[in-house]
């Protein structure tokens, strides 16, 4: 989960990491008062996209009517395709250096890793490995204060903001483990005279760990039928196909999608319908499908924890129950695959043992309809 | 010989009792496994078929060798089972479940490579040592002895791959499934090591996806080490650029993870790719022949 | 540092291990009044003693005029030669079962380690070795569900009282870390009817950690002089002998005591003065040891971190300044000797190289007199 | 040969640029000590006496082959200081600061432990080996080679008796202070070990004190492997008993700790006791002569 700007800077607050002084407004009166109070200030729009500023969703001024007039484009408008809904406005920094410094996972590591530089800002991205300080973190003895210290060395960095620096990177090792984050990015961090603080914020929360933290704000960044496949227990994203899948899977999903593609057809959908299949569950994720009127519904399940009898008893059920308007073409094998196909066979479904086939036939039922 | 599992290791099944764990038990059970306990907190003392069920894992290895463990345990308290596995000394654990919080994750693995314990997953279907061994939850009617190693970061898709290696006459050795989460045990260097050296392994087969960096990276220690044919399948050829971590994200994978770099990659490494799941035994086939 | 038995109680609740309905009284109206409200009561006097219910320092009753009399006596009076300031009132449990639970430093294992038997209750060191559940914890992963519930079953005890047990040594634990303590202690540790709650609470923090809990009661223990000398950074305790004695080091400081022992003398303090010496700190040390009138002092220096020229100049500056009344011997080799020795022997202190001439002649002295 | 410390082992100081950090520092390089880099937070880039100092430990390392380290830091931040010397592959640290919290030593034992480094301490004076080396603030001139190894749970007691040694004519292989703390590194058993296999000790002196069960525990390890002639002294004979540490203390003790015990066990190993600081050479002589 993606916090927005304002809510990882209210962390990084309650960490003990410094934060430019401002507050975040919901209409342009707001943002025109906290201009008054605050003086020469930065406007931001609060969006989940790292390319609000080139997209003009970032401005300055000390005018209070300025700030007004910037709010109140912004707010309720569109920007990278989200609605803005928040500005955060911030006193504007004097800025002589700008940091990165980012905690994340390190997949191949199997670790946190500091990654730090003295070239922050806009292209991090392009700033070469060797102007990358990368320090993989022991989960066992946590961030220690050496490790800071070294972290600071590495940079090149001394004396007091060397020091503010390392007191920076505690907390947000502290934070970054407190909160069950997999990512908190300061970018950039600005030197302003002998302060260092952090001018954004990039926070991401661990999904499978938020049963830890009922207390933190919830953002919600899914379509409305994304969060419906999402409360099923399902994953889903839209497509532009024709041809609504259900597979059982990531791997397997992906790689029918491959397959669709691979004989010419376009996928409406990506469902990975996971190991669960009860016939409620099943009859959701139907609806999910059909709500994009297909012209053909693929389903391919390889049952394993999944097993197949009961699959083929949800699907003969929905479709005594509510009908399904569209042909259905599925590929059914793995545990209990006899009974599966046997209870589908009775219902007047025919079932594939191969995935290709299944998937020319979606397709060539798409083409011809 | 076959590697990670044999025809006298003895496993435990956290969790037993459960619906998922007590289904799974008696489908190992049927492929041969050699399951010796279980365990289910306040469960101490029943039976599952005739294997017994104990309160805690120190409990069962009071009473038995435990070489490898299975855990059948609720994400939000998989830490605790994996920590309890690797703390009573079992050398393999398995770990089924998905949706453990990454750091969760993390600190099963520091504290496994302290002690010496093989993990696998989590999210993964499990691993099999065909016709000796089955510590998971795939389908047992696939995997039949032969000489196939195959190692994947996808549970279905690798059934699928399997499915079409039998059903083309190939058996497997070793089947490892690697897990789908970010923060894995195994990696795919460590079963291609293993691998490697394993008799009863004369090709490999890799199972691949778009995103993170494990295909790249198995790829260059391929063209270091590994003697013995490879080939891969990658899926997601089709997929829109997914959505990445951050700068942070971008920093570490330096450009890693698209379709088209990690088939660049494994083919550099001599590694042929098949682009879907059917293709897969006409390749070993061509391999197999030369 | 020891920790009141209420105050343990007080730092159990925050930290969810049941404790029985109660209040503290320092009046014998308010142990009255905690009666009024509470029923059945047990009023315990609050000292640092394990043997105040052997001495009558708890009673029960459930009558306020009867609480009121026997806190009257408690208050004020002395128990166990220490002064009851605080009574704790606190409901009267029934008891049917009485178990044993700690966690404490083990120094050869190096490692926390679980206590607990269910035998607990007064005589828990007369429990044979078998009937205790003893676990040491790795301090990397600390108490780990999995291990409380192993505890347990190695108590011998299920269902929700078993739970409930495994609950309260996981907050036990973490008590015990965050508070750096070096022993949480509950004995007994009642079980009445499904509940389970602590009856005592016996709690004492690291006194090297203290600099880290500014915000815990502190508990003086030390007699007047004993803090004074703490408070220069001394270890002092008070003795019944006539020879003064101060040394660096404990193991030398007791040695130097077996010696004085040895040659039919007894020394009047043990006073290991560490590793500093400055002069106003000697002079302080010279001011604590004068104040028991001793016959003899004698102070045996073996300079390592602490040097010798330091040593004798300050005493030498302390002879000076102040003047010492009875005769000194000195014993003084190490770092620097030759200087010190020559610092000394100008201002007319005669010194010794072997500390067991030193421990006779002062002796000698001491007897002489 | 010797044990721990060598000719050639390169030690670090960490807080080298303090006053007691650099007062020892010059000691132990007068002793003869390879004293090649010290550290202090933001003294990188000074010297003292021509001894580079750095910033951090791994600073260090990148210059230097550091073998050892010693601690000059304050006690609440030694366990910082200790985890970087660990952290950064220091194989022997001395901890002698005193007041160390027991909750931190705990930490420090069990880092060290799964690192491989051995730890000296903590509130020690050091180790030595005599003519050769020496970390600590033990003074130089009663550490002259010979063949008596000490090893001692208290400081200026020990050099009570090395001095007492040295004065009779009796060198020493290996001195090591233990700490006086109740959570330290090395212990009795540990280097009585090393001193049984090191063909530069002939005898070993143990001193020893009242409270704990160190001696005892010696004890029963002499008893087994032990081989070379070991005397003790013991300190606290005149000590009132002490106070201990709940039930709890009673129960991990179990009746030892007391100064009457301790020589029992030691007597029953065949060590015998000296009471007395000036007996140890006495009894060294008669040791020797048999």
């Amino acid at each position: 989960m993606k916090l927005y700007e304002y809510m990882g800077k209210e962390l990084f607050a309650k960490y003990g990491i410094p934060v430019p002084e401002g507050g975040v407004a919901t209409t342009s009166e707001e943002a025109a008062a906290l201009t008054e109070k605050i003086g020469s200030v930065v406007v931001k729009s609060q969006i989940l996209s790292g390319k609000r500023g080139k997209a003009g969703g970032i401005g300055f001024t000390d005018n209070p009517s300025e700030a007004r007039e910037f709010a109140g484009k912004l707010l309720g408008s569109e920007l990278c395709g989200l609605i803005v809904e928040k500005v955060l406005v911030e006193k504007k920094l004097q800025i002589d250096k700008e940091f990165y410094l980012a905690i994340t996972v390190d997949g191949a590591a199997k670790k946190p890793v500091i990654l730090a530089s003295a070239q922050g800002g806009m292209d991090i991205e392009d700033v070469p490995e060797e102007h990358i300080v990368k320090m993989p973190i022991d989960v066992t003895i946590g961030m220690q204060p050496f490790m800071t210290r070294e972290a600071v060395r590495r940079l090149g960095v001394t004396g007091p903001v060397g020091k503010q620096i390392a007191a920076i990177l505690l907390n947000l090792y502290k934070m970054f483990s407190e909160l069950d984050a997999e990512l908190v990015e300061i970018n950039p961090l600005v030197i302003s005279g002998e302060d260092v603080i952090a001018a954004d914020a990039k926070v991401t929360i661990d999904d499978d760990a938020l049963f830890r933290h009922k207390d933190l704000p919830v953002v919600e960044e899914r379509t409305d039928a994304e969060k419906k496949a999402h409360d099923l227990g399902l994953s889903y994203v839209e497509l532009d196909g024709n041809i609504a899948v259900m597979a059982n899977g990531a791997g397997i999903t992906m790689a029918t999608l491959d397959l669709i593609q691979y004989y010419g057809g376009a996928a409406a959908n990506f469902l990975d319908a996971g190991g669960g299949a009860g016939e409620e569950q099943t009859a959701k994720a139907l609806e999910l499908l059909l709500s994009k009127n297909p012209k053909a519904i693929l389903i391919n399940i390889f049952g394993g924890i999944t097993r197949c009898d009961d699959v083929a008893n949800a699907f003969a059920s929905v479709k005594k129950n509510m009908g399904i308007p569209v042909p259905v073409v599925i590929r059914l094998v793995g545990t209990n695959e006899e009974k599966g196909r046997q209870i589908l066979r009775d219902t007047g479904i025919e079932t594939y043992e191969f995935m290709h086939e299944a998937a020319a036939k979606a397709v060539e039922i798409a083409r011809g309809n | 010989m076959a590697i990670y599992l044999f025809d006298d290791t003895q496993v435990l099944v956290q969790g037993m009792t459960g619906n998922q764990g007590s289904f799974h038990t008696r489908q190992m059970v049927k492929y041969g496994t050699k399951i010796v306990a279980g365990v289910s907190p306040g469960k101490g003392g029943q039976e599952l078929d005739g294997i017994p069920v104990y309160d805690t894992v120190a409990a069962a290895t009071e009473k038995h060798r435990i070489d490898a463990s299975i855990l059948f345990i609720p994400a939000p308290f998989a830490k605790d089972a994996a920590f309890e596995a690797i703390e009573a000394g079992v050398k393999v654990l398995v770990m089924l479940p998905e949706h453990i919080p990454v750091q969760d994750a993390m600190a099963i693995m520091a504290l496994a490579k302290s002690r010496g314990t093989i993990v696998v997953g989590p999210n993964t279907f499990g691993l099999v040592s065909s016709g000796k061994c089955k510590i998971g939850i795939m389908p047992n009617q696939f995997f039949v002895p032969g000489n196939i190693g195959v190692v994947s970061r996808s549970g279905t898709l690798c059934y699928e791959i399997v499915g079409n290696l039998t059903a083309a006459g190939y058996g497997t050795s070793t089947v490892v499934g690697l897990g789908g989460d970010r923060v894995v045990g195994l990696n795919f260097i460590d079963v291609l090591k293993e691998m490697e050296k394993d008799p009863e392994t004369e090709a490999i087969v890799m199972v691949g996806e778009i995103g993170g960096s494990a295909e790249e990276e198995a790829a260059e220690f391929i063209k270091q080490n590994i003697k013995k044919p490879v080939i891969a399948y990658l899926a997601g050829k089709s997929a829109p650029p997914g959505k990445r971590m951050g700068h942070a994200g971008a920093i570490i994978e330096r450009g890693k993870g698209t379709f088209d770099g990690k088939v660049k990659a494994l083919n550099a490494a001599g590694v042929p790719v098949a682009e879907l799941p059917f293709q897969v035994p006409e390749m070993i086939a061509k391999t197999l022949k030369k």
